[in-house]
Formats: structure tokens, C-alpha cells, sequence
């Protein structure tokens, strides 16, 4: 098993920093190109999520992701704690949005599940938000 | 790398072709300019070439959706052509290519356009 | 300021991946590529002694490095909870090395300290080692 | 990307053309592969074109200083070339200049020994 874990601050020019870091963490897994860009686009709307969404772009907060991966899937967990969403079931419906006017276009989760083989989203008003996503290799 | 655009005019419509990173950092500013530009010379269609564009996520739809949003007052178009694989996959879930026009070549595009 | 921090396990291949994460981290200030590139060496020769050195190639162990920058510096940190160094000022010379049989060439705080602004080394026996980088720019 | 090496035996001599990046991983295997070529063929000087390195440190120095200390029993010769900056750097930093030969191009290298 191979691990690792990034801490970063809630800034926008770091969703790119974090989709290399977790691309650059994979290469030794010698994975498809098409496997490798869908992790790539799971990391970079989950962690432009916890930014606009979770911590309201105060860029004074810390991000958390994890991966790990071993000989069947890879392990991928991004952790905020912002302000969390009240009803989950909602949020993840195709189109849905809780930010309109700045364009968003409420198709993260969309893209997120499909890109996945297993994802979780546990999330606590107040108290943050995790999203816990499984690729099988 | 981030994302480098090159912008041309022609005939009412603007060509866009984006090299690099579409997420929502590199849209940020990107969106500013385009929408300046639309203004200043009176744009109906948008044409966006993406032969380029290693990466994108819903942050660069939303964009996209933005632009139709604004373009469809004016019965004018949004033509996307030259995606790749990676770029293709998110476009076709998104259902963009509902409100879109999407060309293989950006030839195709100015033909469809009548701007050849 | 910005900030990052992560932590891996001590695995040769993931040198390589803390050596891109950093370099991503970094792209953002536009930096000339000599720059980048020492930066680049200074992560590699740091974690590569916490990885045959401080944890005697035992991978089950995590490193730690942290990178932040402001408008005048970047600050690097390599973390390792390892065996730790004896006499750091021997370590430090040309050509010392513990490891003479495995080939290495005893070149690594050499090379570290020519291409940062400031080296620091503070380390324990049986409690690790931290090496300090301080780049301006 | 690791390391990628192609290599070539011409007249006792192995030339190792270097791409991708020299640290304590990629040199592992590469070790053991060099020195069960340099048995097998009776090597007595190494060629190594830089060119497509992009990345070396100590580690990798570790590797060349190993090789010359194999070869100058047999007074063989290591001779380096094409460096781009990054790695001359590292290069002129450990003194490797000092037991190695520099030369600027292959072509160079080949005269030099002879081998051309
Ligand atoms: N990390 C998070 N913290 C708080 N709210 C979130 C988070 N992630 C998603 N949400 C909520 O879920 C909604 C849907 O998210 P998503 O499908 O990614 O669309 P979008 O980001 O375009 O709004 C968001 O509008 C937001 O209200
Ligand atoms: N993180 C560390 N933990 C324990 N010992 C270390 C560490 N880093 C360096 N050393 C000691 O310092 C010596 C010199 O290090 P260095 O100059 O990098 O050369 P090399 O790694 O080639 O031996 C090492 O041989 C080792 O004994």
C-alpha cells in the first residue's frame, strides 16, 4: 500500500497544485490515460467545492486530501471544514446549485459520480464536509 | 501551465482557442475579457477550438452555459470543435452538446457559420 | 501566503512525486527554471537521506515536507521521524557518507546547501531530522 | 516519467543515451542493468548523452562515481555529454568533471575515444 496525504490552503490557484500532485502520486501505477484524467476531474471539483462552497472562498481555511492506492483500487479522500451541506440528496441532483449567479453550472456531482466507482459524501452542517471517492483498478 | 487563449474576430463571431487548463481559477479572468470582447465588438457566436485543452471540469461549463445564456439573446451560437478525449467525455456528460454546436474541425465550424 | 503540506510514505518512487507536488505548488509565482530546478534537487536530496537514511529503507514509515512562500521567500521543510543524525557537522562535508557500500556519494548536504539561501539541520538520535530551506525570490 | 535508457555497444565502449529524470529510485534497476552489461561485453569506457536528462542529484552522481571506480581498473574512461543546465550544474557542483571527461556533443565523445 502506498499513501499519501496534502494539506493546502482554500486558494483557487491551487486546484491545479493538487491535480498534478495527485496525477504525479499515480504515475507509478502505470494507469490509462482516460482512469487518470477522470481521478484528475473527481480531485478538481471536489477541491473547487470545499473552496467556493465550503469555506465561501475565505482563502484563510485549509484543505485535506488523501490518496492511497493498493494492487485493487485507489483511495481517493478530500476533506473541508466548512459549512457543510444540508441536504445532500439534493445537492447531488444534476443542475443544482446553491451559487446561480456566479455561473456555476451544478454539475459537479454529476461528473464526480460518474467518474467514480464508489462515492461517498458525508457532510455535517457547521461542521465540514468529506467526499470519499473509490476507483477500482 | 494554466490557460493561455488566442482570440480573433471575424465577421460578428470570435474564435477562441484555448491551450492548457479550464477550472475555476483559469476561468476567473478568462470570463472578464471574454465578456468585455463580446460587448465591444457586437459578438453573436462564440467559437471555442479545444484541440488544446488538456483539462476540463464543471467550472469551464459553467462558463460555456454562461456564454449560450447571453449569445441565445441574440439567436446567436456557440460551436465547440477539436475535442480531444478527456475534454469530450465531461462536454458529453454535461449534456453541452444539447445547447451547443459541436464540429470536429474548426473549419467545419467557420462553414457552419458561413465565416470561411 | 500560501502554504502546503504533505505527508507520504518512504517509498523510493515517491521522490519523484514529492519532487512534481513541490514544483506544482510552486508554479503559481513564476519562477525562473534554475530556480525551480534547485528547489527541485534540494526536496530530492532531503527526502531521499529520510528515506535510505533516517528510515533505513523501511517503507512502512511517513515524511513529512512543507512548502509555503510569500512575496520575499520560499520556506521548505523535510520532516522524518528517524533514527536521526550523530554528528551533523560530519554530515555535512563533501563526500561523507554512511553508506559507502550502496554507492552514495556523500554529496547531498553539499549539494542542499549550494542551492539554498539558507540550510538548516536540527536533528535528535532515535527522534528524526528536519532540514530548513530558505529560498528568496 | 522515470528514466528511460537506450544503449548501445561499439568497440568496448557502452553508449547510454538518458531521458526522463536520475534519482535514488530510477537508478536502482539501471545499476544492476549497466553492470551486467558492462560484464557481458568487456566494457571498458561509458558514453552517457545527457541530452533528454532532465533531472539528476546526488544520487545519480552516486551511479557515475560507481561506474568510475569499475572502469578505471581497466583504465576505461567515463565520458559525459550534451548536458543541458540543470544537470551540468549538478555535474560542476560534485567535481564529477574532475574523474570524468566532458565533452559538448556525442560526435565529440566518439572522436574522443576513438570510436567514431
Ligand atoms: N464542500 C462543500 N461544502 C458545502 N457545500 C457544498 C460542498 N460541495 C457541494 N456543496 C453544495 O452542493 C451543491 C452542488 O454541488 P455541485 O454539483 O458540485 O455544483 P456546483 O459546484 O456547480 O454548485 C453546491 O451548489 C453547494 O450548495
Ligand atoms: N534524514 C537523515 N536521517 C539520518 N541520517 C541522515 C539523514 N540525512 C543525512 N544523514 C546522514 O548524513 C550523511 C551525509 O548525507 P549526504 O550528504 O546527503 O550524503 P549521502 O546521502 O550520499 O550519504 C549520510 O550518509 C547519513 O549518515
Amino acid at each position: 500500500m502506498n499513501k499519501m496525504e496534502v494539506f493546502f490552503s482554500s486558494r483557487t490557484e491551487n486546484i491545479i497544485f493538487i491535480r498534478a500532485a495527485v496525477v504525479s502520486f499515480l504515475l507509478n501505477l502505470d494507469l490509462e490515460v482516460a482512469i487518470l484524467n477522470e481521478i484528475k476531474t473527481v480531485v478538481s471539483e471536489a477541491v473547487t467545492n470545499s473552496i467556493v462552497h465550503g469555506y465561501e472562498s475565505d482563502p484563510l481555511n485549509v484543505i485535506n486530501v488523501k490518496c492511497s492506492y493498493d494492487k485493487e483500487e485507489i483511495m481517493l479522500e478530500v476533506i473541508d471544514q466548512g459549512i457543510g451541506i444540508n441536504d445532500v440528496k439534493q445537492a447531488k441532483r444534476p443542475m443544482f446549485t446553491t451559487k446561480k449567479n456566479e455561473e456555476r453550472s451544478g454539475l459537479g456531482f454529476t461528473i464526480m459520480e460518474a467518474f467514480s466507482d464508489e462515492l461517498l459524501v458525508e457532510s455535517i452542517v457547521g461542521e465540514g464536509t468529506t467526499i470519499k471517492c473509490i476507483k477500482k483498478i | 501551465m494554466a490557460l493561455n487563449v488566442h482570440l480573433v474576430v471575424k465577421k460578428g463571431s470570435l474564435f477562441i482557442k484555448l491551450v492548457g487548463e479550464m477550472d475555476q481559477h483559469t476561468t476567473e479572468n478568462f470570463k472578464l475579457r471574454l465578456i468585455e470582447l463580446m460587448d465591444k465588438y457586437s459578438i453573436k457566436n462564440l467559437i471555442f477550438n479545444m484541440k488544446d485543452l488538456s483539462f476540463i471540469d464543471s467550472s469551464g461549463i459553467g462558463l460555456l452555459i454562461g456564454r449560450y445564456n447571453q449569445v441565445k439573446t441574440k439567436d446567436g451560437e456557440i460551436v465547440i470543435c477539436e475535442l480531444n478525449n478527456n475534454v469530450e467525455r465531461v462536454v458529453m456528460l454535461s449534456g453541452l452538446y444539447k445547447i451547443c454546436v459541436i464540429k470536429d474541425t474548426e473549419r467545419d465550424a467557420k462553414w457552419y457559420l458561413g465565416v470561411a
